[in-house]
């Protein structure tokens, strides 16, 4: 299994924001920046020039969002569309009525000013009764039947789901969890806090990037549970046309229907504290052999790191793990050599926490003790939950080595079996 | 009563009624709203 | 004595600052209104600028996502609440009596009292801002500007209770400023001038009043519910006791859409004006704008929650919401028409005013029908919260209100002053303004098209081009306000004499005072036929 | 400044600082003010929802209806806290019973709250709960685990549109 990458928890910047303006541009990355921005001008003329200069034919290439890959992003693109047409076309043709009125009717070339204050005649009341009329007739039924048959279609109940996805959101990642198969992952960003602050060149999936992605069948109606733990999140797939709010404690669904294989990248939608930006939705739709194989294989994963848990393992074994895991989960906050960061985040070597129970003569998780720490994390601070994202025999390794490291000499261990036991 | 005074009695009792608006739909949003709304999820 | 007989007793106005102090002239308070709403535009101009200099390329360069998230907060809190509002309530101070000939609004000394409650309330949200550059606190409130988010885990610290704080006073003041305003439109007209017969201006400012009166009082006790759940211990949004984070946005946005309607309503009233006077003609269809902005005002009350349609409403309440809102663009497009009719067959002059007018019919327009397309919920999936929706409405917010209020100063300019401004330097202001307003915000529909969110300090590399003009346009945008102070303080300073009538076809008892006008009008009551 | 607008000017300062001292005191006044009106009206949950008997309700044996469960717990819970099954079908009007499974592996006795959830959300009307651990509080002994029943009927009056219902339970901390 893949452990959780670098977050937004790591980077010390953000921590420490009193100190805001941190000069830290290059040159070499702006000038990568000017080279992807010249990449993309032509289209931002190409753009300009279809939406001053070409015909409604045209409209359909201005307008376009991602590549909708679901029913419902079909439709709303094509309801999208058309509505701009429209109002494009109201417009272009009330303007060019004000446009013709300033042309002619200026004093400079002569204009006598009329003295009217409203309709006079009957054909004047028509002219000015009939847009009133077609506006009534574009909102209610030209465009609102369409939009009332979206909408149900959106919130389709009548057809049964073939699955159901469970997304749970924190601040700022997004669980996954399959209920029927019993599969379970946290899907954080990907990109490196280097590309971020400039320090590396930016990859081509620059901040749409996570660690693991959520894998989704074609062609199979998926309903989406969505719930948040803290505040309100939204998921959204641009290419999938839906967004839906996950609020703590309530829950809401959507639904997708992939039609086409192929990598789906989207961001959360609602602002939902620092790491905003930083908390994207990686979807990869596969046809269902391919799904069905992945399902197969995480359960045999799974059923492999429960066997691995099963068995007792030696101190060597879990230090040698738990600096595996140390290096790519925690030194980033708590760094290499564990004395962390002040004021930011804690050190471990000498922690009273650390250098402190976790657990007691039963056996049970010592409340805030270290162990405690690890799984359950500490709310309102960068320190998450890791139970949901690593294995018990990472949380064992990783404590053992924690309790074992940096100066700390508790001589203790944990051994997997026990920390599932305590999940 | 002249015009003067019936113009500064109606503008007392109107800044009142107003005031007395306030206060109630400020009361209201305490009160009804929370009651009102669990309709609409 | 009441105090508005009082308040012309005082012949003389005190002399230097105690005069601003003290003034319960609504001269007086319509200028420290306006000049305080200019102040804090740019001081929210400021706070874009930073952010939109964040935004020039992908990658975190100058803030942190924190101090990112304070800064569009306050410009977006700062523009709304303490620039349009209290510029459009210093319009209604120093003309809705001249318009109407009173002496001077219903409730001096509570105008008085309204307009200084301001610079405490600008002062208490930008506090906890500046105070975190010194180590104390987490900064300001970062939540964005209707605090729509549940604010129990998302930012402690001090920040969010300024911003409480400031929302409770600011609903004192506007209610103040709103009761004021009702009661002198109701009450202190010149005899002869039925409602029907009285400036669109006031009307707009009557209707105006009355969405406040009804809106504030929910916004100010979502407020303090927020407040009580944050530190008294309530549970109104706390899910975990049975309160609801849907609730907030429920309280939140039905005083936020009204909101929306309060910072347009008096550049809705003031345009015709402006169009009537450069045309030479009378207004169009003076009764069905009344009729027009009555119905807005009522429809504006029934359609919030389409600030909401992703927040997982039943279906039946998305469809509900959805044709309501559609329905607001019937009267709209009625003052649309209105205002072609204001011009339709007239002798129209281009001055600096008529300009800016046009430029509003223009982009407000343009944010107006894309107003139409976001209720489609199907649609509105997509552009929710994305950076479509922050073109729109900056394209109402800016192309409407800030536009008209730019018509209107340079309309009453040297009404207020007694000099004419620089024409050609106001032209050139209105040229640059409207250029690099459409070079910031044409960029941001394509941006959210292509699926860029809003409210954040990082983007990816797809997003670069247009943001990168974006930014471009906004760095001229600013600058280009400059311009604009040059050309008020100059006209404030001296410039060829006004006469009383301004302009050739202005109309109105305003202009038929001096320019400036005397520091006491109409002690007795003009007569109007 | 003459003498008589002096006197009422202090009478003025007077009057307005007893103002000042009066909200002051009003604002104190408010915490109880507003528990006492939550226990006269029953605002805000406070008096304790009621559960809701089952009617002799009339079974509709053509339909199936399934309902889903799932739960969440609110970071700061070490509890374990997870349905006994994830899925059921049921026919309408059908009374049906199943469990969550709770656990506390801390050495802390603690208690938590669980609060549900109906998905989609206007079905709730028509999901009504017969026996269910959500209206009291959860208290867990160190290393406790418990089972924790859940009785419930889907109403047949339930939309014919409606396949699916999800249940949610989201387990709050309760402190103090």
């Amino acid at each position: 299994m893949e452990l959780a990458g670098a977050s937004i928890h790591d980077d010390p910047a953000i921590r420490v924001w009193r100190l805001p303006f941190s000069f830290c541009s290059r040159h070499e990355t702006a000038n990568f920046h000017i080279r992807q921005i010249k990449k993309q001008l032509p289209l931002w003329f190409w753009i300009a020039f279809f939406l001053f200069v070409s015909e409604p034919a045209h409209a359909k290439s201005i307008w376009d969002f991602q590549e909708p890959v679901t029913p419902v992003a079909r439709t709303s693109l094509a309801a999208s569309v058309e509505f701009m047409r429209i109002i494009m076309g109201i417009y272009i043709a009330v303007f060019a009525v004000f446009a013709y009125s300033i042309f002619k009717h200026r004093k400079s070339s002569g204009a006598q000013p009329g003295t009217f204050t409203g309709p006079g005649s009957r054909r004047q009341w028509i002219l000015a009764i009939t847009p009133f009329l077609l506006l009534i007739y574009i909102d209610y039924i030209w465009m609102g039947i369409p939009a009332f048959h979206a909408i149900s279609r959106m919130e389709d109940t009548r057809t049964a789901a073939d699955m159901t996805v469970k997304v749970t959101a924190s601040q700022w990642k997004w669980q996954y969890e399959y209920p029927d198969e019993g599969i379970s992952f946290v899907s954080a960003m990907a990109t490196s806090q280097g590309q971020i602050h400039g320090r590396e060149a930016k990859g081509e999936h620059y901040l749409l990037e996570v660690d693991n992605p959520l894998i989704l069948p074609t062609n199979k109606k998926v309903r989406i549970l969505l719930i948040s733990t803290d505040v309100i999140h939204s998921w959204w797939v641009p290419s999938f046309g839906v967004k839906r709010d996950a609020v703590p404690g309530y829950l809401r669904e959507m639904w997708v229907n992939i039609e086409k294989p192929g990598i789906y990248r989207g961001q959360c939608a609602q602002l939902c504290g620092d790491g905003h930006s930083f908390m994207p939705i990686v979807v990869e739709a596969v046809a269902e052999p391919q799904f069905n194989e992945w399902v197969a294989q995480k359960k045999a994963q799974s059923s492999q790191a429960e066997a691995v848990a099963g068995k007792a393992w030696s101190r060597e074994e879990l230090m040698a793990k738990g600096d595996e895991v140390y290096k790519v989960v925690c030194s980033a906050c708590h760094q290499a050599d564990g004395k962390g960061l002040p004021g930011a985040f804690p050190a471990l070597s000498g922690s009273s926490i650390v250098n402190g129970p976790m657990l007691d003569k039963e056996g049970h998780l010592f409340k805030d003790g270290h162990l405690d720490r690890v799984m359950n994390g500490k709310p309102g601070t960068a320190m998450q939950a890791f139970k949901n994202s690593l294995s018990d025999a990472e949380i064992a390794a990783v404590v053992t080595y924690e309790r074992n490291s940096f100066g700390n000499r508790m001589g203790d261990m944990v051994q997997p079996a026990q920390v599932k036991a305590l999940r | 009563m002249n015009e003067h005074e019936k113009r500064e009695r109606r503008t007392v009792w109107l800044v009142v009624a107003l005031m007395l608006l306030v206060a109630v739909i400020y009361a209201a949003t305490f009160i009804k709203l929370p009651v009102w709304l669990p309709a609409l999820k | 004595m009441t105090e508005a007989t009082a308040a012309v007793a005082h012949d003389h106005p005190h002399a230097g600052i105690m005069r601003w102090l003290t003034t319960t002239n609504h001269k007086d308070l319509g200028i420290l209104y306006m000049s305080f709403g200019g102040i804090m535009f740019f001081v929210g101009g400021l706070f874009i600028m930073a952010v939109r200099a964040e935004l020039l390329y992908p990658g975190l360069q100058l803030l942190s996502p924190g101090m990112y998230n304070q800064l569009f907060t306050l410009h977006a809190l700062i523009m709304v609440f303490g620039a349009i509002m209290p510029f459009a309530t210093g319009l209604n101070n120093y003309l809705i009596p001249l318009m109407i000939g009173a002496p001077d609004m219903a409730l001096p000394r509570v105008n008085n009292w309204g307009f200084w409650i301001l610079p405490f309330a600008a002062v208490l949200l930008l506090i906890p801002f500046f105070l975190q550059f010194f180590g104390t606190g987490s900064g300001a409130t970062g939540l964005g500007w209707m605090m729509h988010n549940t604010t129990l885990d998302i930012q402690s610290g001090i920040g969010i209770d300024f911003a409480i704080f400031t929302i409770l006073l600011l609903g004192v003041s506007s209610l103040t400023g709103a009761i004021n305003v009702v009661v002198t439109a109701l009450n202190m007209r010149a005899p002869g001038m039925v409602l029907m017969k009285m400036p669109l201006f006031v009307w707009a400012w009557l209707i105006t009043a009355f969405m406040l009166i009804l809106a504030m009082p929910v916004f100010s006790a979502a407020a303090t519910m927020l407040l009580t759940d944050r530190h008294f211990g309530t549970h109104f949004f706390d899910a975990a006791n049975g309160g609801d984070p849907i609730l907030l946005q429920h309280l939140i946005w039905f005083f936020g859409h009204p909101e929306v309607y309060i910072v347009l309503l008096p550049a809705w009233g003031l345009i015709p004006h402006i169009l009537a006077t450069f045309s030479r003609k009378p207004v169009y269809g003076y009764r069905a704008q009344v009729y027009a902005l009555c119905a807005i005002c009522f429809l504006s009350f029934i359609v919030w929650s389409h600030h909401m349609l992703t927040s997982g409403l039943p279906l039946a309440a998305e469809v509900y919401f959805m044709y309501a809102t559609m329905a607001i663009s019937v009267p709209t497009s009625v003052l649309v028409f209105c205002w072609l009719g204001a011009i339709w067959r007239g002798a129209m002059t281009f001055e600096t005013p008529m300009l800016f007018a046009l430029g509003f019919v223009a982009h407000f327009g343009m944010g107006a029908l894309t107003g139409l397309v976001l209720p489609d919920v199907a649609v509105n999936a997509q552009h929710h919260n994305s950076y479509v929706l922050v073109a729109h409405f900056h394209y109402t917010f800016f192309g409407g209100g800030i536009f008209g209020m730019m018509a209107a100063l340079y309309y009453w300019l040297p009404k207020f002053t007694g000099h004419m401004f620089d024409e050609k330097l106001g032209r050139l202001h209105f040229w640059l303004t409207v250029i690099s307003f459409n070079i910031t915000f044409i960029p941001q529909w394509f941006a959210g098209l292509d699926g860029m969110p809003r409210h954040v300090a990082d983007y990816a590399l797809r997003f670069s081009a247009m943001n990168f003009i974006s930014s471009v346009g906004a760095f001229l945008l600013g600058l280009t306000q400059l311009l604009l102070v040059y050309i008020v303080v100059r006209c404030v300073r001296g410039g060829p004499k006004a006469t009383g009538q301004v302009w050739e076809g202005a109309q109105g008892l305003e202009f038929t005072l001096p320019s400036p006008p005397p520091y006491h009008t109409f002690e007795t009551p003009p007569e109007v036929k | 400044m003459d003498e008589a607008l002096r006197q009422a000017n202090r009478r003025l300062t007077i009057k307005l600082l007893l103002m000042v001292a009066a909200a002051t005191g009003f604002a104190f006044a408010l915490v109880p003010f507003y528990d006492l009106l939550c226990k006269v009206t029953g605002l805000n949950g406070k008096t304790g929802a009621a559960v809701q008997i089952a009617q002799a309700a009339k079974i509709d044996t053509a339909r199936w209806v399934t309902v889903e469960f799932t739960g969440a717990v609110m970071p700061g819970m070490s509890w374990e806290f997870r349905p006994a099954q994830t899925r059921m079908r049921v026919h309408p009007g059908e009374t049906a019973k199943t469990s969550y499974l709770a656990k506390n592996p801390t050495n802390r006795t603690m208690s938590g709250q669980a609060v549900p959830s109906v998905s989609p959300g206007w079905t709730a009307e028509h999901f009504n709960k017969i026996e269910c651990f959500c209206f009291q509080r959860q208290v867990l002994q160190p290393g406790e685990a418990r089972e924790m029943p859940l009785v419930f009927f889907v109403s047949p009056e339930l939309p014919a549109d409606v396949h699916e219902i999800t249940l949610s339970y989201t387990l709050f901390p309760v402190s103090g």
